[in-house]
Order: C-alpha cells, then structure tokens, then sequence
C-alpha cells in the first residue's frame, strides 16, 4: 500500500493498525454499556487495561479526533468513544476541518444541488 | 431452483435509525430521503422475496482487528442487533436461512474464495436499516444471509475480487434446489468520509458514475484499486464494494426500476437504486 | 530481499509435548521420533533463519465456529499459547514479525485471497510442538508469522486452492525488502483420524506418495478434492492441506534433505520432512 | 458436499455443523479450567447455559463419542470434553471401535512395519 497518499484522508493501513491495536480494542470495548460507565468512572484506570500508550492516553484525554487518528485509531471504532460525549460524525466533521458545526452542515448542503442532476440520469459522462 | 429477483441497493447511516426511532420521515430534512423508499415498497409488494441476502460492511460490532475477514458469510438459524455504543435502537431477533448460507458457502468455497464462516454472528445497523427501510411496520417478512465484506481494514478486497465474489454468490443461489425468491441488499455508501481533512468530502459526479456502472456495466468500476475508490468516493465510500459484490450476485443484465440519491444525510451522500434481473 | 531457506514440515502430535514435557525423549517409545529431529537440528544449525512462517491448522483454541476462516495469517507482535483443554503445557510467548505478516497479507489479498487478519492470536499445540522439537534448548531464536488453514469445518479449502495460497505467500516473501532468511514450517498430519467407526486409520502407501509428491510433484495432490483426501489420509490427515500450503511458499524445485516416518505416535504416521530450494 | 460417504468415517459438514453447534460452543468453553471446574460442579446446568439439546445432554450423560458425534460434536471440541476424565485418543478410538486400548493400541503397532519403506523412499509408486 505503498502508492501516493491521499490528500487529507487517512488510510487505515497496517502501520496504523499496529500502531493503534490497544487504543482500537478499548474503543471496540465501548460497544458495552457497563465498559461506558467502567470508562467514565475513571478514563486512565480503563485505558491502562487496554495497555495503551502514553499518546494514545493522552490523545483521549485530548478529545481531538486528529491526534487519536495519529496515535493509530480506527474511526469506526473512535465513533464508539465519540458516542459517549454524544457527538455524532458532524461534530467530528467540524473539530478535524476547524469550522463550526453550522459550517460544516452548509458545506454538506452546498452539494445538495447535484441530487436532481443524478437522479435524471445526467451526471453520467464522468 | 431459487432465483434472483433482484437487488436494492441503500446507504445505511446509522442516523436514519435514530430518524425511524422517532419518526422524523416527514421532518423537511428526512422527507427526501424517506420518500424515496415508497416505490421502493410498491416494487417490493409485487416481487415479494423469500430470502434476503444482505452485502454490507460490519462496524466494529461483530469484527474486530483480532479476527478481520475479507469476506464472512453469516451461517445462523437467527441474528441479533446489538448495542453499538452510540445509541441507535436495537431491532427484533431476524430470521436466517442456514441452510442457503451453506449452499452459498460450499459454493463459493469450491470456486476458490476463502470465506469466514459465522454459526453465530451479531448484525449491526448496515443490516438491521436496510430492512427496516423496505419493511417498516415491524420484523422483515423474509429470511435473511448475511454477507459481510471488509472495508475497515487494508487491504480491501478490490472491486475486481468482489464482483467475482458475488458472481459466485450468485452461482450458487440459482444452483440451490428449493424454488426461493431471492433478494439482494447491497447496503452502504454512497460517497461520504469521516476522518481527516477531507472529513466531509462527496463527490456526485463519481456516485452517478456508480449508479449507472452498477446497471450493467460493472467492469467500469472494477478497473479501480481499492485506494483510487478511497480517493473518489471518500474513505468510507469504500463501502461501495458492498454494492459492487450485489451487483455481481444478480446473474446477466439488469433494468434500473428506481434510483433516488440525495444530499446530505449526515456526512453522506444517500443512494437508493433498484435493480430487476431481465 | 527476502529468502526462503526452506521447509521443515513435521507432525504436530499433542502427546509429544507431554513427552517433552515429562523427558521422555530416551523413552523406546518416543525415541525413534524425536531421533528424527537430531539431523533436522544440525541441518538448521547450518541454516539460520530470521523468521519462520508456521503453517498450521488452530483445534479450537483461538477460532470457533462462529469465526472460522478459511485461511487466517497472524499480524501481532506476540503469540501466546494457553490452556488447550487436557492438560498440554504452555510455552512461552513467541515473538512475531508483523511487518513480514502485513507484507504477506498485502501480497496475498493483492492475488485474490481473502485472508482473516490476526492482530491477537492464541497458538495451540501445531505452532508450538514443532517449534519445541526444532529449538528443545528454549524460546525459537526466530521471530514467527503463523498461517492457519482450515481443516476443521468443511468445506476445507482444496489442496488446488492451498498451493496457490502458499505461492502467492511465498512471493510476497521474495518480495519484501529487507534480507530476512525465513523457513517454512509446516505443521500436522500424515495420515490419522480420531473419530468414527475407522478411528485409527493410518495409510502408509498414500503418506509416501505425498511425500515424495511434495518434494517436486505437488500437482500428484492437488487433483484431490478434501473429501478424496478423508478418504485416502483420515478426517485429520486433512491436515496436509497445512503442508502443501506451505510447499507452495517455496518457490521453484526443491530437493529433500531429510525425511523421518513412523507409526504410531498416538493415533497418528508421524512424519519429518525437510526440503531445500534449489 | 453431496459425495458419496466415506465408510465410517464422520466428515463435519454443515448438517453436523448446524446440529452441533451448542454442543460444540459448551465444549470449546472447557478451554478454560473454571470452565471445567463449573462442568463438573453441576453438568446439567452448565450444559442449558449453551442451550443444548435434550440428545446433547443425553449424548454428554452417556460419555459415548459416537452418541457425541451424532449429536453434532465435532472431535477438536469434544477432546476437550474428554480431557475433563483424562481420556486420550487412543481411549476414544478403542471406545468408538468397540475393542480395549490395548487391542486398538496393537492395531496401531501393526502398521509400523511400513516405516522403514517410507523412510527408504521404496513406498512410492502409489
Ligand atoms: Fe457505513
Ligand atoms: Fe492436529
């Protein structure tokens, strides 16, 4: 998987998989609801049993997506923390491009426009 | 013999499950994507499935990085939902067909694909949603076979790999002796990224590219590696391979009976594409 | 670039880590096995791998029936045995090579094979037995990639298919950057079979045959079906899907530097083989 | 998987797959020793715990591989039922061909004689 890197997208490659393999498994942990309340009771006793390291813990501590993402975490299971504070892909959205919520909602809807031109068949030549 | 019927193909953001938890389909930013499931319906009460094989990726609820599958095949009697961490509702127990996820397996295997076979495996949104979209008032009247495709960890299966894939998938179903209506589910996509700068990303003239590949010509997408996929339609709009393996389940040529597409729906952009075998 | 020495490929029989265990290498019993081992020892003495990628089939201890892959390759940077049931001992854990894994599981997925990625991995008795009858002094001085092949749960991958999986590993092997020297380990068989009314079974003719085919004639096998192979080798004899998989790692003509058989060890031919690429 | 059956010799198919699964599930759990340990302390009631059949536990009363076998157990997982009494393969290949160890432990021994032909290569034209 060695080709160009895509600009602003992060692949989730084997170097990203070993490096983020504690931080993964402690998010994949929150599917449950008591590992969501052993988590919020104390965040660092939780995280130590996962063997994460000190930039993963910190990069929880951090809340940034970016820095969990650079410290090897999966987003699908990184939304598994997310959901915890109650923050959906939008607030994630907004916090990794540096905008307001609001602003990143617009600039979804900006792209509203082409929903006609596919739905006609006339986005075709592409 | 069985037969495919077809395939509907859905995006399956998980928000559209909290939407149905409270009944938000006439809310202005539900509607037009709600609405699109009505012919949807309309199609399906006159070509009333058996079985339901449904492609779609698994989120981190059933897989995890310890045992990550190219391709699984669901062998139950019966599949749960399970709670996701993030709060969307749970649905009633669905019932499978052990017996045809068998056939496909001895099937696929002997056509040289190395699939993970599940006696018991949990079902997350990107299957309970797609189901509760066509059948809304309650338990979906068919059987259902899971097919769960990687998208979570590269290497991806390329394009190429999973069209082959549900070509044998396909195979396999018309070779299975009882007379069963099939119906594929491809569940995912369309275009939409989550993670990075590029968090946000869509890309409809790619999508409209897609929807009418898929009709019948699907080699067009089977020329791009997985990273070219990653690079048009968004990281998470790698869950296109979902729809590229449904649209190799269905045997020959295909008619398009309904597409609807619209943005945004969360991050996303939402497709809805029916396909009838002609 | 990466070079593979060669293989070891060596029955895996639970009864020889209590004999190891309890020292019983001198025992009348055990002797003519284990005295198999000693060229095999001084053969390694003079070829010293880096890494050695064990192929081997899990029984029950890391998979069960609801994730049973076809082909898994570990990815982990530690593999630990653990408590199998009945009483065999616990090694130490083996220290693995996860980049050679990733650089195999991205060669193999790249040839079309849908291999189940393990960050964690248990090992049982067919990673550590022969790991412990090739190094008896204490922990292997290689680093390890464990390969698992279904021969548990039909359909079992064809021999076909297992020759082809082993030669895109080996040239994924041959790929990889740095100058690693890795051996192949293949783990299991020859013929046995533990249940049914034939329990006990054991075929020398068709154990010579694979033998000598493995060595430059591995098509002689791979026109068996797995059920052709029950039939001829015994339900676990199944396991020499685990050495033809790892004949095809290497790569070309090979020339056979030791062979030990003997029966019975428990219900079981036992069998040493070691071959050299050319 | 519709060949023709080998002459006892059991292959686990999806029939025997679908049928064994609980029996199988219970006995892959006896990888742990509490397992085993709560086995033993009350085998009713551990075995409804994996929602064994009524043939299942039947099968596990009866410590009789081939009523095991028949009842969907597959034998990587029922050797771990077996090695609860100390039982190896050798005792549960006399059992299932109806003679003692001893007996089933000599017809073992007869095929040794092979040995030195295969060693000597002169077992090769098969
Ligand atoms: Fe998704
Ligand atoms: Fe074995």
């Amino acid at each position: 998987m060695a080709s160009a890197p895509i600009p602003g997208t992060p692949v989730f490659t084997s170097e990203f998989a070993m490096k983020g393999y504690a931080l993964n498994k402690m998010c994949f942990s929150l599917n449950s609801a008591a590992n969501r309340a052993a988590f919020l009771a104390d965040e660092d006793a939780y995280c130590d049993k996962f063997g994460m390291s000190g930039e993963q813990k910190d990069a929880i501590r951090s809340r940034s997506v970016a820095a969990l993402i650079a410290a090897g975490g999966n987003v699908y299971y990184l939304a598994k923390f997310a959901g915890i504070f109650h923050l959906n892909v939008q607030d994630l959205g907004a916090q990794q491009t540096g905008v307001s919520v609001e602003a990143f909602k617009a600039k979804l809807n900006e792209y509203a426009r082409f929903n006609a031109d596919v739905n006609a068949g006339r986005l075709s030549n592409v | 013999m069985s037969k495919i019927m077809g395939s509907v193909a859905t995006s399956h953001i998980p928000g559209i499950g909290n939407a149905i938890a409270k009944n938000l389909q006439q809310d202005p930013y539900w509607k037009p994507f709600f609405d699109g499931f009505i012919p949807a319906r309309e199609w399906l009460a006159k070509n009333v499935p058996d079985v339901a094989v449904v492609v779609y990726n698994d989120h981190g609820l059933n897989f995890f990085l310890d045992k990550m599958p190219t391709f699984a095949i669901g062998a139950a009697h019966v599949y749960t939902s399970e709670d996701e961490g993030w709060g969307i509702p749970t649905v009633a127990p669905l019932a499978g067909n052990a017996a045809l996820s068998w056939a496909i397996i001895d099937g696929v295997v002997r056509d040289e694909f190395d699939v993970t076979t599940c006696q018991e495996m949990l079902v997350d949104h990107a299957v309970t949603i797609p189901l509760q979209l066509l059948w809304p008032e309650g338990p979906p009247p068919v059987q259902i076979v899971p097919v769960a495709v990687n998208t979570v960890q590269h290497p991806l299966p390329s394009p190429a790999r999973c069209l082959k894939f549900g070509q044998s998938i396909g195979r396999a179903i018309e070779a299975y002796a009882p007379d069963l209506k099939v119906l594929v589910i491809s569940s995912g996509g369309l275009s939409h990224q989550l993670e990075g700068e590029r968090a946000g990303f869509i890309n409809p003239q790619f999508d409209a590219l897609c929807l009418n590949a898929l009709i019948n010509e699907p080699e067009k997408l089977t020329g791009y590696t997985t990273l070219e996929i990653v690079e048009l339609a968004g990281s998470q709009g790698a869950e296109i391979l979902n729809w590229i393996t449904g649209r190799g389940i269905m045997q020959g040529k295909s008619r398009e009976v309904l597409r609807n597409y619209h943005i945004p729906i969360s991050n996303t952009a939402s497709a809805l594409q029916i396909l009838e075998q002609v």
